[in-house]
């Protein structure tokens, strides 16, 4: 039981998130599932995130009346992890988006989104 | 200790519908689980004292990404037509 | 099926690579490194209620910048390598089903209320939750309201560039500003911090932020609008 | 000096406003780029001059104005001076070079094309590991986009795969981030080293998935297929973008970032860099598209920086010498293939034929080869230099194989690449289009490559020593190649003269007599030169570069010269043999084994030097690390240029197919740099004190048997050039003989060997030469009669195999007196017996020769044929004099001679009375052996005129073919198998073992390179499956292992 804390549960669901989407893209065909794969691992890592900067009992990074600002230090969680969160949703959008585009790209020359049917290069 | 509750659910619920968006033949439904998967991680931000995240993660990851998702999706499916 | 067997292994392979990874699964208890000089000293170095806000736009400003232009990039590349008809196409109303009467009215209420919303929460990135990310994505979703409402209504490229191009000059004007009024590039110090907690404080945090809202809110329009206006694949 | 911030302030500004500017038109933006990255290059140059001059302190920069870890800080120091330097630099000629997609295209190309570069600028100078991703992020989702600057079906699938792949490893990369903050609460790199993460628990493994993150951003073999796609489908703007700009940030990374790890990960390093270079260049062997095989090559490039990088403690403060050159090396070279792949616009290898004919793009393309194998004076070769140097230095000897045997790898396929291009058929290609904005940038690096070669060479002590002034001329005469082949010729000529008249007056005996070979003999060789005409492009340069090289290895007073002269001298040969007309597979395999060779020298000098603290060539005379091997290596190298038994197959084709001046060059003069490389080793290995009694003895055997199927090969050829090339073998088989005897005698017939070898050779070959220039076929059977037209021809003929049988009166007497007095009194019965055996041999070939080409009946379309021109006949009869002057006054010779080896030998030498020279076994005396062998002759001669008065001649159809018409005519000529019936007896001899052996060798890696390639299936899952492999592997081999 000492082990089931909120951060391990972070852990937990989001390493399980981010091996669903390991086996996602490892074993689909279909390169929109492939990609949706991509999204999974990457809400993953935002749990790890947000699961690191967790401390018991703790609030928002945001002072305001509800925190002490003299006694912060001991009354808000980690902002770090929060920042770069924020910076790797961001990025993650970026890169779906561009992935959905180039599949777009695909699509029209084969029809298919079958990513075994894209062998032209090789060797 | 409601939160742990809470989160183990929300966890759980996180998985089963992670599963379902990778296992899912039907590109709709495993996009719909995808945004749903966003949508309860953004919740569990909230448990984790983390606002700023949540609301990015919603209005990026389950907002824009799932709208993204559909529109490409939709001009697949036309041309499949 | 030999295959998913194979990989069902490997993935116990990076499993276990990970749960080496928790420490013993003991649990944190206090603040360290830079989040333990961030609690006790960014409200007063930066003057930012939000210390999300401090680290994201000014401590680790460099990473905001190498965001925003991630977006930008994504948005240069779509709208480069989708062939853009200038003229939207005609099927596009069927993207999504025809607008409803009650979608129509309501967005026509809607729109403004979400814009005003976007602004504000970048504006006051930098007291609450929320910033020029959260503010622009939801600038964004304004935008995609209405193009579900009214489908066949053109939003202007040209437009969209303009305002992105002003919002990123600005964005690395303030930056450089830094270097010449304060102490280093993105130093948000270039202007009095103000009273802690009110919406004219943390120097020039505002500021950036309302550069990066719209930055952020023309980028993710003008991907929206880029795949909302390709051809269909003939 | 301008803040290094504003490498990106400037960047990303001129980005973002490109969304206005862009309005201005097409051209403006494109001005406002290119001047933003000649901003951005000039800022780093500005750094680079100020670290260099060493006024300038490493700086940090501080964002935000906080000091890190607090806020990202960015580091300007020498390295990342240099190393932005050179990504701005080629972003900026890169840009150039894309101005013509860049006007095609939209605008927002212009602007991802900028943020690259911004990019990796950032990614070099960033101290902070987050930011690194995020950066990171922002190069692979450009390189993504810009891919499709050249939109087809190819390069979509390369654009997603490569999205999909870096998007895996960056995903690994953030998990070990967020740990690595978890463990230690920063994010800044120089706080993780501090921390010594690896100390911690859990953080072993942060350790690991960091840095196996940034590993795979360099793409190790083989979990890169992903690249290889995008190099293959990418516009070749963009693979020179990739390979030199990309690859250059990506490998700076991970040396930044290895720090984090601590010793224990560099042998790892080392290890996924070595199958990396050795699996990628395995694979370009059956690589046949062009760019994909620059991506092999880029990648196996990485590979070896990679082995350099895990070995940066052994190497020291060498490290950032040995990495300079070859990275740079690889820098200018891969933008500058890459470009020119661009402009030639050949997808296949053999396509490449396209630029044959064209000098200045196949001087571009070989100076762009020769600097990636590390040829001189490219910095790589410098680098290679003190790479296996410091290797061997540390006992490291296995890695030395691996580094070699990969670069060999890589050798092969891209001299086989050069060889289509210089020789391949080029009927069938269509022409291509030259843009001058796309030829600058591609003459700016091949240019900047020779600088920094010479620069590299200056920043070492020992480099400093070598003397460029021949290059220098090498260069004069590329720059005057246009002119006819008079004034060249004797610009030519008056070089090489002028430079024996400076050089000599500092020689010792041994190199006066070799540099009297190569040098006058040269000259001498030119002057057949004048009989061209027209402009014979390319000849003079490539000539002078051969002589270059070997007055170099005669001149170097440290191992580093010889080498260096060495390598310039096999450059300088191949492009001689090269050109001659089927000539290109014997070129290539000439190349090969002497690069093998060049590689065993290489090794053998690195043993050398071991326990030494200076290059000097004395350390040759104390070798102290296991010397055996040592001698033994750096003989292999000699060897391979001798052409001894086992490594000689390139040698017949190669001198056969060379042009009629250039088969004297390579045969009596370029083989005698094998020669003297070994007199210098066996002086080194003792002389008369020989320690190393095993080497020498199998050095004998192994010229005898050289002898013997040299001259028995001989025999059966039908090409009279072929003939001579076998012979020669056979020939350097007994100076080898004579060197390995190591005595007196043995010396001094192996050296009276090589100045007949040179003499007699010489005349024939360039006699033979001048004939088969007239007569326009090597075949002896299509030959005949000659001695009507070519009396001239036929006398030179005549004397000089005279000379080479060994009958007395001639030179060749004297060398086979001494030798048989040397194996008798060495107790070698046996090699002295299959010696004696192929002088027999020797007799059936060369009157062989004589008889079909210049006696017998003269052919129909020879009835009008002149004699050998002019030019040729002046060296011929130079060196006829000088043969007879040997021939007649021996003592001239062999007493300096005997001097000379005396002190090395001083027991057992000759004793002189007048001419007549007395052993331990006889006398012999050359003037009194001439005049009764000469008279006896005369007499015969005279009888056989007089009692032959009234035979008349036979005319030319007095033959019958008994009703049947023969299939192939030449089957009827006298001259056609001759030796049909010695061949029934002897056949067992004449069993290509040895082209088989290599044929076996080469077909071995082709098919392991064909199995191992079908791992990149094109499947764009199954290149994850191999990067979350290749993670799972190394996982269980570092950590669990």
């Amino acid at each position: 039981m000492q082990y089931l804390t909120l951060q391990n549960i972070g852990f937990a669901t989001g390493f399980i998130l981010i091996l669903i989407g390991i086996w996602g893209f490892l074993t689909q065909k279909n390169i929109i599932k492939i990609i949706i794969s991509f999204a999974l691992f990457d809400t993953g890592t935002h749990l790890l995130l947000v699961a690191v900067a967790y401390i018991k009992d703790r609030t928002a990074p945001i002072i305001d009346s509800s925190v002490n600002s003299a006694n912060a230090v001991n009354e808000i969680v980690d902002p770090v992890p929060h920042a770069l969160a924020l910076t790797a949703i961001v990025i993650g959008l970026g890169i779906t988006a561009l992935m959905l585009t180039f599949t777009l790209k695909l699509f029209k020359h084969k029809k298919s989104l079958d990513i075994t049917k894209y062998k032209d290069l090789k060797w | 200790m409601i939160y742990i509750i809470l989160s183990v659910f929300l966890g759980l619920f996180i998985m089963v519908m992670a599963i379902v968006a990778v296992q899912t033949d039907n590109l709709k439904v495993a996009i719909i689980a995808t945004g749903i998967v966003s949508l309860f991680a953004s919740i569990m931000f909230l448990i984790y004292a983390a606002p700023d995240v949540a609301m990015t993660e919603a209005a990026i990851g389950s907002g824009l990404s799932t709208i993204i998702f559909f529109y490409v999706l939709n001009k697949i499916r036309k041309s499949n037509d | 099926m030999i295959k998913k067997v194979f990989i069902f292994v490997l993935l116990l392979g990076v499993g276990s690579i990970f749960l080496s990874l928790s420490d013993n699964f003991k649990e944190q208890k206090e603040l360290k490194g830079i989040g333990r000089y961030y609690a006790e000293n960014a409200a007063d170095e930066l003057g930012a209620a939000n210390l999300v806000t401090a680290v994201v736009v000014t401590y680790r400003g460099l990473d905001t910048l190498g965001e925003v232009s991630i977006l930008f990039l994504t948005s240069a590349i779509l709208g480069f390598i989708l062939s853009l008809k200038k003229t939207g196409s005609e099927d596009d109303k069927q993207v999504f089903l025809p607008a409803s009467e009650i979608l129509v009215t309501a967005s026509k209420v809607m729109i403004p209320i979400i814009f005003i919303f976007g602004a504000y929460v970048f504006i006051n990135g930098h007291l609450t939750p929320g910033g020029g990310f959260q503010g622009g994505a939801i600038i964004a979703s304004a935008i995609v309201l209405s193009i579900l409402a009214k489908p066949e209504s053109k939003i202007s490229h040209s437009f969209i560039s303009t305002i992105e191009s002003i919002a990123g000059i600005g964005f690395i004007g303030a930056g450089i500003l830094g270097i010449v009024l304060a102490s280093g590039f993105l130093d948000n110090r270039i202007m009095e911090l103000g009273t802690f907690g009110t919406l004219i404080s943390a120097g020039a945090i505002p500021i950036i932020y309302i550069f990066v809202g719209m930055k952020v809110g023309a980028e993710l329009t003008s991907i929206l609008v880029n795949l909302k206006e390709t051809k269909n694949i003939e | 000096m301008v803040d290094p911030i504003h490498i990106i302030s400037s960047a990303l500004g001129v980005a973002f406003a490109i969304g206005i500017v862009g309005k201005l038109g097409k051209n403006v933006t494109i001005a406002v780029m290119l001047s933003t990255l000649a901003f951005m290059a000039f800022i780093s140059l500005q750094w680079f001059m100020a670290f260099f001059s060493g006024e300038q302190e490493t700086t940090q920069i501080f964002t935000a104005g906080f000091k890190p870890p607090i806020s990202i800080n960015l580091q300007m120091g020498f390295n990342e001076a240099l190393f932005t330097l050179l990504v701005n630099v080629v972003g900026l000629l890169g840009g150039i070079y894309l101005i013509d997609i860049f006007k095609k295209q939209s605008k927002n190309v212009l602007t991802v094309f900028l943020v690259l570069i911004m990019g990796l600028n950032v990614i070099i100078m960033t101290r902070d590991i987050f930011n690194l991703f995020v950066f990171m992020e922002i190069v692979s989702i450009s390189i993504a986009g810009l891919v499709f600057m050249d939109e087809n079906l190819k390069s979509s699938q390369a654009g997603l795969k490569y999205l999909i792949a870096t998007s895996v490893i960056a995903g690994m990369l953030l998990i070990g981030i967020i740990f690595a903050y978890y463990f230690t609460g920063t994010l800044n790199i120089d706080d993780l080293i501090a921390t010594n993460l690896t100390t911690i628990k859990g953080g072993g493994i942060v350790v690991f998935l960091i840095l196996i993150s940034i590993i795979l951003e360099l793409k190790p073999f083989p979990a890169n297929g992903w690249a290889l796609d995008v190099y293959e489908s990418s516009t070749p703007g963009l693979g020179a973008i990739i390979s030199a700009a990309a690859a250059t940030a990506s490998f700076f990374v991970l040396s930044k970032v290895m720090d984090i790890a601590g010793q224990e990960w560099y042998y790892y390093i080392s290890l996924i860099g070595a199958i990396t270079f050795i699996g990628s260049n395995l694979l370009g062997l059956k690589q046949d598209n062009a760019k994909r095989l620059l991506g092999y090559s880029s990648i196996g490039q990485l590979g070896l920086l990679m082995i350099i990088l895990g070995f940066r403690d052994i190497l020291g403060d060498q490290t950032p010498y040995v990495i300079f050159g070859i990275l740079v090396s690889h820098y200018f070279a891969k933008a500058g293939l890459f470009w020119l792949s661009g402009i030639v616009k050949a997808q296949k290898l053999t396509d490449w034929a396209v630029i044959r004919k064209k000098p200045f793009f196949l001087f571009l393309m070989g100076t762009f080869l020769f600097a990636l194998i590390g040829f001189p004076p490219f910095p790589s070769f410098f680098a290679k230099w003190t790479l296996v140097m410091e290797l061997v230095g540390s006992g490291n000897v296995t890695w030395v194989i691996i580094v070699l045997f990969g670069s060999m790898l890589e050798a092969v396929y891209l001299f086989r690449w050069f060889g289509y291009a210089i020789k391949g058929e080029n009927e069938h290609l269509e022409v291509f289009k030259i843009d001058l904005h796309k030829m600058i940038p591609v003459w700016i690096v091949a240019l900047a490559l020779y600088a920094v070669g010479y620069f590299t060479a200056q920043m070492t002590e020992v480099g400093a020593t070598i003397n460029f002034i021949p290059l220098a001329f090498v260069g004069v005469l590329l720059a005057i190649d246009f002119l006819p082949v008079f004034v060249k010729n004797t610009i030519a000529i008056a070089g090489m003269l002028l430079h024996f008249y400076f050089v000599y007056p500092d020689l010792d005996d041994i190199r006066l007599l070799f540099e009297v070979i190569f040098i006058i003999g040269g000259a001498l060789a030119l002057i057949a030169g004048y009989a061209y005409k027209g402009k014979r492009s390319g000849f003079y340069p490539v000539a002078i570069l051969m002589y270059a090289g070997l007055t170099g290895i005669i001149e170097a007073s440290t191992t580093l010269e010889f080498f260096y002269g060495w390598e310039l001298m096999t450059a300088g040969s191949y492009f001689l043999i090269i050109r001659g007309k089927r000539s290109m597979p014997h070129g290539l395999s000439y190349i090969l084994f002497s690069i093998g060779g060049a590689y065993a020298l290489l090794a053998g000098l690195g043993m050398a030097h071991v326990g030494h603290t200076t290059f000097g060539m004395d350390i040759l005379n104390n070798i102290q690390y296991l010397p055996v091997w040592a001698y033994a290596l750096i003989i292999i190298g000699f060897l391979t240029k001798t052409a001894a038994l086992g490594l000689h197959i390139w040698l017949p084709g190669a001198h056969g197919e060379a042009e009629s001046d250039v088969s004297p060059m390579v045969s009596a003069i370029l083989l005698k740099a094998g020669v003297f490389g070994l007199v210098l080793v066996l002086i080194g290995m003792g002389a008369e004190n020989n320690q190393y009694e095993m080497l020498t003895y199998a050095l004998g055997w192994l010229g005898a048997l050289t002898v013997i199927l040299g001259s028995i090969m001989a025999l059966f050829q039908e090409d009279a050039k072929r003939l001579l090339a076998y012979s020669s073998i056979s020939q350097l088989g007994y100076i080898v003989l004579g060197l390995a005897v190591m005595s007196h005698l043995g010396w001094l017939g192996a050296f009276t060997y090589v100045i007949n070898h040179f003499l007699y050779k010489f005349i024939l070959f360039m006699t033979l030469g001048a004939v088969v220039l007239r007569v326009g076929t090597h075949n002896m059977y299509q030959m005949g009669g000659l001695i009507k037209r070519m009396p001239i021809a036929f006398i030179a003929v005549l004397i000089s195999i005279i000379a080479l049988a060994g009958i007395p009166p001639l030179s060749g007497f004297a060398g086979k007196w001494l030798f048989y007095n040397a194996l008798i009194a060495k107790g070698w019965y046996f090699q002295g017996v299959i010696t004696f055996i192929s002088s027999g041999i020797a007799f059936l070939y060369l009157w062989r020769l004589i008889h079909t080409v210049f006696l017998g009946q003269l052919k129909d379309n020879h009835r009008n044929v002149k004699d050998i021109s002019i030019w040729f006949s002046i060296p011929i009869f130079v060196l006829l004099i000088g043969l007879l002057t040997f021939s007649f006054k021996p003592e001239w010779v062999l007493q300096p001679l005997g001097n000379m080896i005396a002190e090395f030998f001083p027991t057992g030498q000759l004793t002189w009375n007048g001419g007549t020279a007395i052993s331990q076994y006889g006398y012999w005396s050359g003037s009194v052996l001439g005049i009764t062998i000469g008279s006896i002759f005369m007499l015969i001669l005279i009888w056989l005129l007089v009692s032959t008065r009234k035979a008349h001649k036979v005319k030319q159809f007095d033959i019958t073919y008994s009703g049947e018409r023969p299939e192939r005519p030449e089957t009827t000529h006298v001259a056609y198998n001759v030796f049909e019936g010695v061949y029934k007896a002897i056949w067992i001899a004449t069993i290509p073992l040895v082209e088989t052996f290599w044929t076996r060798v080469t077909n071995l890696l082709h098919d392991t390179a064909g199995f191992t390639r079908r791992l990149y299936s094109g499947d764009g899952q199954s290149y994850m499956l191999h990067i979350v492999v290749f993670i799972v592997i190394t996982y269980l081999v570092i950590i669990g292992g």
